[in-house]
């Protein structure tokens, strides 16, 4: 055996986009210390009461009870809510898990802010107790009818802490979990004091864990590993040293489709990338002139020419959204598709003239331009639902024009070329990017920027390293790229995001604002919107409504410009596993840092005899 | 992310701006920063609370210290050796074109070389690690394999530091060693018959030695330079990937802790320069 | 000065080679001023295209012509090292030809300055400067930032010739003959440390445009203005190299490579100038 | 009396080819000598007149931008007869230290300064030697007595000796060997008077002890009236006078050694001296004929015309003037 | 980093020079402290204790002012005449600023400055045409001291203070500026500090003359009685180590 002692067949290397890990040693997920999270801890380790899959999720439905024995079963009036759990769960180290393990978790993170879900819980658990071994009972200080959410793992979800460990630390803030006790059906094995990689080991009685349901997990062992920067990343799936990349740059996923036999990706052909539930967009800072003006915000969003954008970021391997909503496979059936016909009828008022601003081609019109490219010929799809499916529907027309006379509308003028604003200063517009952490989103910014540019505006992106913690959350911008959005993915209801845009939680200009609604708007309108779904339970139909509701709101107000999916160009390679998910078989989400990236364990193959 | 109440959120905020010390204006937070820094204590880490400071550094120290230092010893021998060696037999062709090829790699700067070495040994001819400081999945106990993976692992950015970094040494030397020969004492030695090994071993090198170990000191303290652009470019697990880490994280703590340490580092470089001088240069009192 | 650069291309290869190259960049940097596109206007041109007739050294991944973004690029980074250069010029003969001069007290204070920036471990500073001033790190404020980090060295190789030249005679005939501190300083004592600033100038060049391309491909600067690091940057950040677009890649490395050759053979030259006695090896027996 | 060293029609030339100007410094130029075993030789004259350079010449310390153009130096060491300018560079090695020491000017700083002394003595002489390292440092112990230094200085940096201590330690080492013949480049100037006049006497001391022969150099008349046996005078490169000491001081032939000589004010009379106008001529452009007539109060016109040749007008006197031998030849 | 030391270099020195012209040699071993002296009669270097009076007023000097005072009355000469003029400038340069900065009342122009100078190099046996526009390689050194010596006639100062100003010329020159010396004083009706080493030339020219020894003057008096007669034991150390080419000279 080698000194790097795991069998190759046997284990399963995945890409930690976290990195290297600042603070290797720290586990306790229930307090930030500097330790990875997606370094499997998350996705093998950790386990809580429901999963929703932003894709279809094994077992038939995105839905998934896991600790939990059912759906959350709420009172009358949302404000209590009992869960049932499932029976012979085992901790790693033999002690079963039960209703104490939830209602500890939810008392220590109460009783000690700084923990990652203390302030949620503090803000509206009233009381939590265990009724029997498998019932708690939770009452909450005010109605909600979306109180699960919080137990619900998208991305991940308040994971469930073992009360037999934790209860004999002295602080559970300083504590470090070292070798932590596992609910999933991984333990760990081996870490790199440097922080760089991660292995795990599968539980012997891996039986005994919530996963068991759909199957024995395959790999024996996986390494989350930090492969370096993008480049380093393909040599390495090259070289077939790392299963999964996480993310790549399109340049990066088309030298590895073009030199690799043993790659897979979410689309077997372009654009290949996973669709994230998330949604890309301009987003304006609201509250500060002129962008607090909708007239303005369209006049932008009418000088953007969206097939030059996408050719510059995707290079063409994005799907295009028009509408408030990620264009996921999900949201496409969901809201996409039925509100096409609203969206060609759809008109703005520049005040000189009514324009329909709508061109429902553009999909189409990126695909025959991608056919152009001989790499890319036979792999473009010709059937126009797979376009709209890969490429999106249409998107706004450039229309300068139009655009022209909505600033002038909002008491714009131009001289010499260059646009003043009201007041007569030059109309100047810096762009945040986050530079080269998500460089499609910073190809993107630049493009767009010099579009404004060219109409005369003074537009210029600018990169900023962290740009959520420095520009958005303080609100220190006039316009960047990022997201604002994003959705269970594999589920119509929109309460994940929308609810945190009530104007109740709109921080005032200079404050810190919570990290939902970047833009900072507000409307009455919409507030009506939040306030209806707070009414009705999740799986209510009407939703779907309100939902469509929100979608032509912000179509017409403009707050953020939607761009397009944020696509991932997760590849995987088949050299040691098959099994992956990819739109054929989309059990779950390819990117594996999502905690819903343990299905994959149960569907892998090995591809390489033992 | 699993928790989206703003109220939740504006709670958690306080909640751990009072753990952070983070109260009070920007001046008492910096003041702070000093008077712990001044008892040895660099702080809690922001971006790893509450790790502190100090221990982050510390795991990522031993790897910088490591791969400079024997670097640059390495480099400081290399160059100097050829420099004295191309200084004293300015008509050797084999000397010259040595030189030659070392002083055509100084001018280069130092990211573009070790890309360049990055991309040619690691992709178009991939024969050497070109990430870490060793293996994934690497046993960590002491052995000869893990030692040798670790050598493996730093032949690359070793050798783009001493490719850029043995040419100033010998231009430096060459220089030097062609002005000392033509001092009276080097002069005498040869109208002494002095054998010509001895006069290059002892009259020459050994005079040149006196600037140029002063300049290993200061190199050996400016290790910090070099190490942020090695470590990025091969993914070191050293204390220059930490400094990049914690700019982008905003993890103010650290940033100013390796700071700190960067510039005591330099000191120490000076003072061991104060302290060995006579060593080298006997007519250096230390008074 | 005309007949010295006469002389040295007559006589010194080095010399002769970095003017020639020298030459190269100026050419290229006067072209940048006929670019047919706009420094930072992107995907006007079918991308990745690889060198031909058309686009001399093919096109970028941003649609970009390859050769007009190395003219603009290289005429940026080359007056960012002449603007850092003589920024620091300035201090550094301020600082040493006074620290020398007036000795003393005036010398302790400045030399010890002197020390401190000498010591200063410029990467992680220049990394702090970036973390601190974040969008207001303009080139401007790089330039200043640079200069006051670059003068260290030089201004104490001024010093230590100042100071010879505070005890060589005719500096006190100068002090008798009733002339001001400046006057010394200025005429009779700059002519004497000119040829140093002259050197220096190439090797702080090399050190300034070095840190900027280092600065730039890791993107701590503006990436909106061309320069050959910023050029790296973004043939890094759509992996370039690794989808076969070389050329974006090599062309700024090439040109990198020529620039530093040039400075780096004219401040060799420079410096044997001004040393007699490596004057005197050259001849030979 | 035997001669140890002769040195026939001796041209040493500086050739500077420098950034487009190519200039020949003729600092010898065509000198022939010999010096007699046991003599102590002295050349004079003033600055840049060529004294360093011959002295060069002699011990073979050539190196660029320094050429012998052309003469010949041979040595009779040890009975044979060595031609300095035909040798291999090994067999020079051989002479040096053992037959020949050479104190080069400056002499105060030729010690390795991050070195102890005592292997200077090591590096030079050691290798001569066959006999233990003990007994070699005896002997040197032994010596530097001699001299009036303590051995104990050997374990010393140079640089924690005073100057005249530092180049009595250079005589020591330059004689250590007892060296047939030792050239000494103003070995004393910088030296305080007195120190001066204590190192002038160790060295005379010494000589007649070994029976070297001794040639040196310095511009101070008042070191060659106290030590040489026979004066050379150097005008521009040219040998222009040689006498045995007492006659060059009593009767000097040549204008300019006449102008040498009358000029020294002298303790004890306070009578006027002359100062000679005009300026030492340019190496590189000599001028014609004679080098001196441009200053020359006895210039005639054949001056400027012919080179006057060495004439030997008197046993052991020759001189280059065509005042005093006439046109004749 | 490196420690100081206090270097005694002299210590208890007290002379004084008459009202009229004369010419003073200070003769001594080495590192003596004759420099030194010099040093603090030109103002170069403060002394530590006592004081330096001139034309019966303490010198005290705390501005430019004061110094060009002080300067108008005091002037150097240097060691060595091929060192005294920046090899870059022309030494006419030295006599114009000399003659600007110094004169009284307003500032002379080209011309006065040109007048000036050319007095002063007539004093010297030169004329400002053969000096005009010249660089120093171009004036032999016998000239070129001459030119050192009109420039610190030009501010017509009382004193001048000569450190050593023949030891690096050739026999040739020597006695050339010495005789010189001589010259000024009668003709100019200067006071001159001569320090050499040389015990000839300063019995040679000199009125008085002070030996000094560590720091101290061991002897003074009338130059040529001192020297003929020396009665302290160090000067009759000092005059017998002077090598004298002592053979009757003829003609
Ligand atoms: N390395 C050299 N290159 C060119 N010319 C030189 C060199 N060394 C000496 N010279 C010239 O050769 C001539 C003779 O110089 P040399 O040193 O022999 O004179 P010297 O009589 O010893 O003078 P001094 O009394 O000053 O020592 C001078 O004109 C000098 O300028
Ligand atoms: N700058 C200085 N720093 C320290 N010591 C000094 C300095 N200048 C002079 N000295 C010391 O002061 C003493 C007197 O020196 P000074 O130069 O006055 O002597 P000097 O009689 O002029 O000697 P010389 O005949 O060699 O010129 C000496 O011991 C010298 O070492
Ligand atoms: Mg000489
Ligand atoms: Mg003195």
């Amino acid at each position: 055996e080698d000194y790097t002692s795991l069998p190759r067949k046997e284990t399963l290397i995945v890409e930690n986009p976290e990195g290297t890990i600042k603070n290797p040693g720290w586990f306790n997920i229930w307090v930030n210390g500097g330790g990875g999270v997606s370094t499997g801890l998350q996705q093998l380790t950790m386990d809580t009461l429901w999963y929703i899959d932003p894709e279809q999720g094994l077992g038939g439905a995105a839905w998934d009870n896991s600790l939990a024995a059912d759906k959350p079963q709420y009172n009358a009036d949302f404000t209590e809510m009992t869960v049932k759990l499932r029976k012979g769960l085992y901790w790693s180290d033999g002690v079963e898990f039960t209703a104490d393990d939830v209602v500890y978790t939810v008392k220590t993170q109460m009783d000690h802010p700084g923990m990652v879900w203390s302030a949620a819980f503090s803000v509206q658990v009233a009381s939590v107790e265990a009724t029997d071994p498998q019932t708690v009972v939770f009452k909450l200080k005010k109605p909600n009818s979306r109180f699960h959410a919080i137990f619900t793992v998208r991305w991940n979800g308040a994971w469930i802490m073992p009360k037999h460990v934790f209860e004999k630390v002295e602080d559970p803030l300083r504590y470090d979990f070292a070798n932590p006790v596992s609910l999933g059906a991984y333990k760990l094995k081996a870490y790199d004091p440097q922080g760089k990689w991660y292995t795990w080991e599968k539980r012997d009685d891996w039986q005994r864990t919530s996963l068991a349901r759909f199957g024995e997990p395959a790999p024996k062992y996986v390494t989350y590993t930090d492969p370096g920067p993008p480049d380093k990343r393909t040599i390495a799936q090259l070289e077939h040293n790392l299963d999964i990349i996480h993310d790549n740059t399109p340049e990066g996923m088309f030298t590895l489709k073009e030199k690799s036999k043993t790659i897979d990706t979410w689309f077997p052909g372009f654009p290949f990338a996973h669709p994230d539930p998330t949604l890309p967009a301009v987003i304006f800072n609201t509250q500060e002139a002129p962008f607090d003006n909708a007239d303005v915000r369209w006049a932008l969003a009418l000088l953007i020419d969206i097939k030059a954008v996408d050719m510059a970021s995707y290079r063409g391997a994005a799907t295009l959204s028009a509408l408030g909503v990620p264009p996921t496979a999900a949201t496409m059936k969901d809201y996409q598709a039925p509100m096409q016909d609203w969206l060609k009828d759809f008109e703005i008022d520049t005040g000189k003239s009514k324009i329909k601003p709508y061109d429902p081609t553009v999909g189409q019109q990126i695909a025959d331009i991608l056919r152009k490219q001989p790499k890319f010929k036979d792999q473009i799809p010709t059937d126009p639902e797979a376009i709209s499916g890969a490429f999106g529907y249409g998107w706004w027309k450039p229309n300068p024009k139009a655009a022209g006379e909505l600033l002038e509308k909002a008491g714009f003028k131009k001289s010499g070329g260059k646009w003043l604003t009201p007041d007569g200063q030059p109309f100047k517009i810096r762009m945040t990017v986050e530079g080269d952490t998500r460089s499609v989103f910073t190809r993107a910014g630049t493009l767009i920027a010099q579009q404004w540019a060219a109409f005369g505006i003074d537009a210029k992106a600018v990169p900023a390293a962290k740009l959520w913690q420095t520009a958005l959350q303080p609100g220190d911008f006039q316009v960047a790229i990022a997201w604002s959005v994003e959705t269970w993915g594999g589920d119509p209801d929109l309460s994940f995001f929308l609810d945190s845009w009530h104007s109740q939680f709109v921080a005032k200009k200079g404050d810190v604002q919570p990290p939902r609604n970047w833009q900072r708007w507000s409307n009455p309108e919409l507030d009506k919107i939040i306030e209806s779904i707070r009414g009705i339970s999740a799986d209510d139909p009407k939703g779907m409504e309100l939902g469509k509701d929100y979608l032509k709101l912000v179509a017409k107000e403009m707050p953020t410009i939607p761009l397009m999916s944020y696509n991932v160009f997760t590849s995987m390679d088949t050299t040691y596993w098959t099994g992956y998910p990819t739109i054929k078989d989309p059990y779950t989400d390819p990117v594996p840092n999502w905690a819903n990236s343990r299905l994959m364990m149960v569907k892998l193959k090995p591809a390489q005899p033992k | 992310m699993g928790q989206s109440d703003p109220n939740a959120i504006e709670l958690m905020r306080q909640s751990l701006r009072e753990l952070y010390g983070m109260q009070g204006s920007i001046w008492q937070q910096y003041l702070h920063f000093w008077l712990r820094l001044a008892t040895g204590d660099l702080g809690p880490s922001l971006s790893a609370f509450p790790t502190p400071v100090s221990t982050i550094i510390l795991r990522s120290l031993p790897w910088t210290i490591g791969l400079m230092t024997v670097s640059t010893l390495i480099t400081f021998v290399l160059g100097n050796a050829i420099g004295a060696l191309a200084g004293y037999y300015r008509k050797d062709m084999v000397l010259k074109a040595v030189s030659l090829v070392f002083i055509a790699m100084l001018p280069i700067p130092y990211y573009i070389l070790a890309f360049v070495l990055l991309i040619v040994f690691g992709f178009i001819w991939p024969v050497l690690p070109i990430n870490g400081g060793y293996e994934m999945n690497a046993n960590l106990d002491l052995s000869f394999a893990l030692v040798t993976d670790i050598l493996k692992h730093s032949i690359l950015p070793a050798l783009s530091l001493i490719l850029v970094g043995a040419g100033s040494w010998l231009i430096g030397m060459r220089a030097l060693v062609s002005n000392i020969i033509t001092d009276d004492y080097v002069v005498f030695a040869e109208l002494g018959g002095v054998p010509k090994g001895k006069i290059l071993r002892s009259y020459i090198a050994r005079n040149a030695m006196v600037p140029q170990f002063t300049g290993l000191a200061m190199s050996l303290g400016a290790i910090f330079n070099g190490t942020v652009i090695t470590e990025i470019v091969f993914g070191y697990p050293g204390i220059g990937n930490l400094l990049i880490e914690a700019v982008h994280a905003g993890d103010y703590s650290l940033v100013l802790g390796l700071s700190a340490l960067s510039i005591v580092g330099v000191a120490a470089a000076v003072f061991i320069i104060d302290v060995l001088s006579p060593l080298i240069d006997p007519r250096i009192k230390v008074e | 000065m005309f007949t010295i650069i006469r002389d040295l291309s007559r006589h010194n290869m080095e010399f002769l080679c970095g003017l020639l190259l020298f030459a190269v960049i100026v050419g290229l940097v006067i072209l940048s001023y006929f670019s047919p596109y706009g420094a930072t206007d992107i995907y006007l041109l079918p991308p990745d295209m690889p060198p031909d007739g058309e686009y001399w050294l093919g096109t970028t991944s941003r649609g970009q012509d390859v050769f007009w973004q190395l003219t603009i690029g290289l005429r940026n980074t080359l007056y960012f090292g002449i603007g850092v250069a003589f920024l620091s010029r300035i201090i550094s003969l301020v600082v040493g030809l006074v620290a020398g001069y007036a000795g003393g007290a005036v010398d302790r204070v400045l030399m010890a300055i002197n020390d401190s920036v000498m010591v200063i471990p410029q990467f992680p500073l220049l990394i702090l400067f970036y973390f601190v001033l974040k969008d207001n790190m303009t080139w401007m404020a790089l330039i200043v930032i640079m200069a006051s980090l670059g003068w260290s060295y030089d201004a104490r190789l001024i010093r230590s010739v100042a100071l010879g030249l505070k005890t060589r005679p005719f500096t006190t005939q100068s002090v008798y003959s009733g002339m001001t501190m400046r006057k010394i300083l200025v005429e009779e004592h700059l002519p004497y440390v000119l040829p140093i600033v002259f050197a220096t100038t190439m090797n702080n060049m090399i050190w300034s445009i070095g840190m900027e391309i280092t600065l730039s491909v890791l993107g701590f600067t503006d990436i909106e203005t061309p320069t050959m690091g910023m050029m790296i940057y973004w043939a890094n950040a759509h992996s370039a190299l690794i989808s076969g677009i070389w050329w974006w890649v090599a062309a700024p490395v090439a040109v990198i490579v020529i620039l530093f050759l040039a400075l780096f053979l004219l401040s060799m030259s420079m410096n044997e100038y001004n040393d007699p006695r490596s004057r005197l090896n050259r001849m030979g027996s | 009396m035997e001669n140890l060293v002769e040195i026939q029609n001796l041209k040493a030339y500086y050739r500077a080819f420098l950034f487009g100007v190519d200039r020949e410094v003729r600092a010898v130029d065509d000198i022939s000598l010999t010096i007699g075993r046991g003599e102590v030789y002295g050349v004079a004259g003033e600055s840049s007149s060529g004294k360093t350079t011959l002295i060069k010449t002699i011990a073979g310390a050539i190196r660029p931008p320094l050429r012998v153009v052309s003469g010949n130096v041979k040595f009779h060491f040890g009975g044979g007869t060595q031609d300095l300018y035909a040798m291999t560079p090994e067999e020079r090695v051989a002479l040096r230290w053992k037959h020949l020491s050479y104190i080069m000017q400056g002499s105060m700083n030729v010690l390795n300064p991050v070195r102890r002394i005592r292997h200077s003595f090591t590096d030079f002489a050691f290798r001569h030697m066959t006999v233990s390292r003990q007994i070699f440092f005896e002997k040197v112990a032994a010596h530097l007595q001699r001299l009036k230094l303590d051995p104990q200085l050997l374990d010393a940096y140079p640089h924690e000796l005073s100057g005249g201590m530092r180049q009595r330690m250079t005589i020591a080492l330059a004689t250590i060997l007892t060296p047939e013949f030792i050239i000494a480049d103003e070995p004393t100037t910088a030296l305080d008077v007195i120190v001066q006049r204590d190192v002038l006497t160790m060295i005379r001391d010494i000589q007649r002890e070994m029976g070297s022969s001794f040639l040196f150099v310095t511009h101070d008349m008042g070191v060659h009236a106290t030590v040489s046996d026979r004066i050379g005078i150097v005008y521009a490169g040219r040998l222009v006078e040689e006498a045995p000491t007492p006659k060059l001081f009593s009767l000097p032939l040549h204008p300019y050694t006449q102008h040498l000589v009358g000029s020294l004010p002298k303790i004890g009379d306070p009578t006027t001296r002359p100062s000679l106008e005009g300026r030492p001529p340019n190496l590189a452009m000599p001028p014609e004929g004679c080098r001196f007539h441009p200053r020359c109060p006895k210039r005639m016109d054949i001056c400027s015309q012919k080179v006057p040749p060495m004439v030997t007008v008197a046993p052991e006197r020759r001189v280059a003037c065509f005042a005093v031998t006439g046109d004749q030849v | 980093m490196l420690g100081r030391r206090l270097i005694t270099a002299v210590k208890d020195v007290s002379f004084e020079l008459g009202d009229e012209p004369e010419i003073l040699s200070i003769v001594g071993e080495s590192g003596s402290g004759k420099s030194t002296v010099a040093a603090m009669i030109l103002g170069q270097t403060q002394p530590t204790e006592g004081e330096l009076q001139f034309a019966g007023k303490t010198v005290a000097i705390h501005n430019r002012a004061e110094r060009t005072a002080f300067m108008k009355e005091v002037q150097p000469v240097l060691q060595n005449p091929f060192e005294a003029f920046n090899p870059l400038k022309r030494v006419d340069r030295y006599l114009f600023e000399t003659a600007r900065n110094f004169s009284a009342g307003k500032r002379p122009d080209r011309r006065e400055a040109e007048k000036m100078a050319d007095t002063a190099l007539h004093h010297v046996g030169l004329t400002l045409e053969e000096v005009k526009g010249r660089f120093p390689h171009e004036l032999s050194g016998g000239q070129l001291q001459r030119v050192a010596i009109a420039r610190a006639l030009i501010p017509e100062p009382r004193l001048l203070v000569a450190d050593e100003p023949v030891s690096m010329v050739d026999a040739s020159l020597r006695m050339a500026i010495v005789n010189l010396f001589g010259r000024l004083k009668s003709e100019l009706g200067l006071s001159i500090i001569y320090i050499t080493h040389d015990l000839a030339t300063a019995y040679y020219v000199s009125d008085n003359i002070i030996i000094m020894r560590k720091g101290e003057i061991v002897e003074r008096g009338r130059a040529r009685a001192v020297l003929d007669d020396p009665q302290h034991e160090y000067s009759r150390a000092l005059k017998d180590a002077v090598l004298a080419a002592d053979f009757s000279t003829v003609g």
